[in-house]
């Protein structure tokens, strides 16, 4: 008997009108395009986005040039010298070098850092056009949203 | 109406409109393609380039236009410049005996809306799109080198075996129609009261699953598809000899789905045409409805390419010679003995 | 959490009996971490391959690595390891055979036996330079053909060598 | 009238999306003679690299093996570190691996589903596939902040815990998948072309595929029973109920069905985690500076591709001595040229497709 439904079913293409009425649903189903740059889809709250030092509140950065995250980083992507001023209890960074062309954004520095003063940002427009704009130095390291996108890449950001 | 009106104007505005007819509906065709598969894929598509992306193809063909236009050193110069040409040319010129309505009357001069209407216009057209495989054959073989011939042979045996149930299940329109002209056949459809394609509904499915083979489209699209391998018989041409190739493509679906349309589906009349109350469909022009009806089967190629996988060149080979053709003649005497015994 | 398999009945069983059929063989026999490893001489390799295989029904060769004790070898030591990673599914047991092998020495090809080593060969000779007799195809798997050098020898430089392929 | 035998060339620039692979075909009119696989475009010295790296540096480094499932990669190098330095991961934690890591078997046999479709035809499928996959990578967005190289399991344990909220979106996540398999089946599975382009190509049986090595779903396909997860259990597998899926005839038909089991399994695997989570650590305590005894240690994981084994060998200090991985994607590509044998060279593109490579980890 299974032959003969078999046959049948091949006879009058069930598998194929079955495959073209599974089509037609899905023709009419919501579509998923996000239509970039004039929509932008905000990433997660924790998601790794180009790292940033930070500041406290009275504007002191957080950074005590204690070269935890250098030795933590597996791509050796920063270079740190730090100075401590006569007088003041902690050391502040002189030089705060870091290339982004070689962080993989795997999260050691920020977990190591005593101060927490570097973390992830949720900036993902990380491009450029010359090597140099991937080279941060200490005042780029806070640098954010337009500043950052003209430090990255001088002139080739469309005007918004 | 002055003769010169009659005998030069007009023809010769009718010629360019069958130069821009396939040409345009190349362009829409290329949009909805690409618009169909992406929505049916959950995707917007094209939508910037021009209103919701209508100026893409135009784009797309500048683009070719520009682009360099590299032949191979050993390549056959004349086959592979006269290939494109070949494909392109018999494409367009079987839409002059695509008749797009009834001859309209303007005072005293019936404008026909064809450029030639013949007793065997059928017949003109099936002659003329197996020229195109000429073409590929020179552009597979011209090309010199692996890929392309084996997509060449590929699609040439493809088309060659295909051909035959084409021709099967015309004859049965034809000798249903008894006649081989395009006009008639649709007026003796009008007259008949019903649409061949529902009449002899074998028919149409052979001829519609033989016309998609016919024009190496999904799910027969094995010889192009295989991109990493072979890439069809058009791998070397570039620029416009490319967009030659791809618009005689494009053009010989268009052919292809206003045939189906003439052939089953009573090409301008409207749909019930017989039913008094509906008598009202009248009033919109045949061409609305033909252009409707062909538009619905450029989407139906596009829905089938979206859906199904490549069939492989074997069965493809075994589908045609063991079922399609076999199916075609059994439907062809089985019509013969229904007449006859009418 | 050691693995449960290895000081199952069948593991130490399979040790026995390998040392009793090969006596000059089996060199010496370390349990650690729950791992088994038999150290054996360079000739009898292959003759073990096999008996594991046909007699014992180890059935998988998982994998063959190679060390350079270029630094750790005591004076005039063998400069390689080479490690064939032995296992019988799947009844999951498993064995760990080493054999020492001097820097221009030549192993005998476990194809014959198991068919899987092929690749894996080929790749010891291509990151160590180790040579495998009877190998139906030994040439470099990863580098052109034309580099000269073997990348993981400890004494390669981790840049590379400026100017190299 | 002697038979003149072609060599063709697929790739290097093979446009689907297994990486960087070159076949050098030898093919009499059609039907595959030899198919040898060119390999090493993507080498990036891997085990080189470990070799300077401590130990956790080295983790983020196999998020880019097999980049398609990285999760399982970290797994497997993580797994044989705790072992080598005699690390105890707390229960929470080896739960939450496993909701982890089957998450990431699921989204890496949803981009496998949509490369074979797109191989062979089905063009819509790859889009669904990988629609079905993104609600999975927006998970691990959520709970680590990456989608393809997650970096999202540590030595010792995990790098952050579950809480309610994220367990009730993975449950609706998990909810949506079948809808998606239910389309995709009803394209496929029934399909006279999709039959007729997989069913009986491609064949490998039992004995030849545990000759050449085979692992993984591809094995399953030819009806071996063999899965690590319930040969030797690891990270408290044991404690979940869960069938391996088997194929009796190891097509590329049968390789198909098993995946697409599978992936129902995980599911089922997942929700077993998420109602039964225990309480406590979601990691164990690490030294800041890692040192490892002297020992060397061999360990295999169940990763979606295949068995993916690390062998560690420790020298005492913070860097190990030699990191090698058993890559199953490198082994499988062996018995590629016994499946093609005999085939149509259009089946090459299926079969290749349903062995379901990736170069990142073949090339390491």
């Amino acid at each position: 008997m299974s032959r003969l439904k078999r046959f049948l079913k091949m006879a009058f293409l069930v598998d194929i009108l079955q495959g073209l009425g599974v089509t037609l649903r899905l023709y009419f189903s919501r579509k998923v395009t996000v239509e970039y740059p004039e929509e932008v889809q905000e990433p997660a709250e924790r998601f790794r986005g180009i790292l940033r030092l930070h500041r406290d509140e009275k504007g002191e950065p957080l950074c005590i040039a204690c070269k935890a995250c250098q030795r933590a980083c597996g791509t050796n992507c920063f270079d740190i010298e730090g100075k401590r001023e006569d007088g003041a209890k902690i050391m502040r960074p002189t030089k705060f070098d870091w290339k982004l062309d070689r962080c993989s954004f795997c999260g050691f520095c920020v977990e190591v850092c005593p101060t927490s003063a570097i973390r992830f940002s949720r900036e993902f427009r990380l491009t450029g056009t010359e090597k140099e704009g991937l080279f941060f130095r200490l005042p780029d390291m806070y640098l954010a949203g337009e500043d950052l996108q003209t430090h990255l890449c001088a002139g080739c950001r469309r005007p918004r | 109406m002055t003769p010169f009106v009659a005998d030069v104007l007009i023809p010769a505005g009718k010629i360019v409109a069958v130069i821009l007819y396939p040409m345009v509906m190349v362009v829409v065709m290329i949009w909805l393609e690409r618009r169909v598969v992406a929505l049916i894929q959950g995707r917007l598509g094209p939508n910037r380039v021009g209103f919701q992306g209508i100026a893409q193809p135009v784009a797309d063909a500048l683009k070719l236009f520009f682009k360099e236009d590299i032949r191979q050193r050993q390549a056959d110069a004349f086959l592979f410049n006269i290939a494109p040409i070949l494909v392109m040319f018999s494409s367009l010129l079987a839409f002059c005996f695509v008749p797009l309505g009834e001859p309209i009357r303007i005072g005293t001069y019936t404008l026909t809306l064809w450029i030639a209407e013949s007793p065997v216009g059928l017949l003109i057209i099936l002659g003329l799109s197996s020229v195109s495989v000429f073409g590929v054959i020179f552009g597979g073989w011209a090309s010199n080198s692996k890929y392309p011939l084996m997509g060449a042979l590929r699609s040439v045996v493809q088309v060659l075996s295909y051909e035959i149930p084409l021709g099967l299940t015309v004859l049965t329109v034809a000798f249903v129609a008894r006649s081989m002209d395009l006009v008639e056949i649709v007026r003796r459809q009008e007259s008949a009261g019903v649409w061949y394609g529902f009449l002899m509904p074998v028919s149409f499915v052979v001829f519609w699953i033989s016309a998609v083979a016919e024009t190496n489209r999904a799910p027969f699209d094995l010889p192009e598809a295989e991109s990493e391998l072979v890439a069809g018989y058009h791998t070397e041409y570039s620029g416009m000899k490319f967009a030659f190739f791809y618009m005689a493509e494009y053009a010989h679906m268009v052919l292809v789905s206003s045939l189906v349309v003439l052939l089953f589906f009573g090409g301008w009349l409207p749909p019930l045409g017989g039913v008094k109350a509906l008598a009202f469909l009248h009033a919109v022009p045949g061409f609305v409805w033909y252009l409707v009806k062909i538009m619905f089967f450029l989407y139906l190629y596009v829905w089938i390419r979206a859906t199904f996988p490549r069939y492989r060149f074997d069965s493809l080979i075994r589908l045609v010679w063991k079922w399609l053709i076999p199916l075609s003649l059994l439907n062809f005497l089985a019509i013969a003995l229904v007449r006859f015994l009418l | 959490m050691p693995d449960a398999a290895s000081d199952r009945f069948e593991i130490r069983q399979a040790v026995d009996q390998l040392s009793a059929r090969f006596p000059g063989e089996v060199l010496a026999v370390a349990v650690e971490k729950g791992e088994t490893a038999v150290h054996l001489g360079k000739k009898g390799l292959i003759l073990v391959l096999r008996f594991l295989k046909e007699e014992l029904g180890f059935n998988a060769l998982e994998d063959i690595v190679v060390l350079d004790n270029l630094r750790t070898a005591a004076e005039g030591g063998p400069r390689f390891t080479v490690l064939y990673q032995v296992g019988r599914f799947p009844a999951a047991v498993r064995l760990r055979l080493a054999v020492a092998v001097g820097e221009d020495e030549i192993l005998d090809s476990a194809v014959p036996v198991y068919r899987s080593a092929d690749w894996a060969e080929r790749e010891a000779y291509d990151m160590f330079g180790l040579r495998f007799d009877g190998h139906p195809d030994l040439r470099r798997i990863y580098m052109p053909e034309d580099f000269e050098g073997h990348p993981l020898r400890k004494d390669f430089p981790l840049q590379g060598r400026d100017g190299g392929v | 009238m002697a038979f003149k035998e072609i060599d063709l060339n697929m790739g290097p620039q093979h446009p689907s999306t297994h990486g960087v692979l070159r076949l050098k075909l030898a093919v009499d009119n059609e039907v595959v003679l030899r198919v040898e696989p060119v390999i090493g475009y993507l080498h990036r010295g891997m085990e080189k690299l470990w070799e300077s790296l401590t130990y956790t540096q080295v983790v983020p480094l196999t998020d880019r093996l097999d980049y398609i499932a990285s999760l399982s990669n970290n797994l497997g190098y993580v797994l044989a570190a705790e072992k080598l330095a005699g690390i105890d991961v707390p229960r929470r934690a080896r739960w939450i691996r496993i909701v982890l890591v089957e998450l990431q078997r699921l989204a890496s046999h949803l981009a496998w589903l949509g490369f074979m479709a797109n191989d062979i035809g089905a063009m819509s499928v790859l889009l669904y596939g990988f629609e079905a996959r993104e609600t999975v990578l927006d998970l691990f967005e959520e709970y680590c902040g990456a989608r393809l190289t997650i970096h999202g399991i540590r030595i010792g344990g995990v790098p952050r815990d579950i809480d309610a909220a994220f367990a009730v979106r993975v449950r609706k996540v998990l909810d949506g998948i079948p809808k998606w398999l239910g389309d995709i089946r009803a394209l496929l599975d029934e399909n006279r072309i999709w039959k007729q382009r997989t069913v009986g190509v491609g064949r490998i049986d039992a004995a030849d595929a545990v000759a050449y090595g085979l692992t993984g779903p591809s094995l399953r396909a030819s009806g071996v029973d063999w899965d690590m997860r319930k040969a030797l259990p690891y990270s408290s597998y044991d404690e979940f109920d869960f069938e391996v899926p088997l194929g009796r005839n190891g097509d590329v038909y049968d390789r198909y069905l098993v995946r697409l089991e599978e992936i129902n399994q995980s599911i089922r695997i997942v929700r077993q985690a998420l109602d039964g989570l225990p309480e406590g650590e979601f990691s164990a305590k690490v030294p800041r500076v890692l040192k490892v005894a002297p020992g060397e240690v061999f360990h295999t994981i169940e990763a979606p591709k295949g068995v993916l084994g690390f062998y560690i060998k420790s020298n005492g200090t913070d860097k190990p001595e030699r990191v090698k991985m058993k890559s199953p994607s490198f082994i499988n590509l062996q018995s590629l040229e016994h499946m093609c044998k005999g085939n149509l060279f259009s089946d090459v593109v299926g079969i290749l497709g349903s062995l379901d490579i990736v170069l990142g980890e073949i090339d390491k």
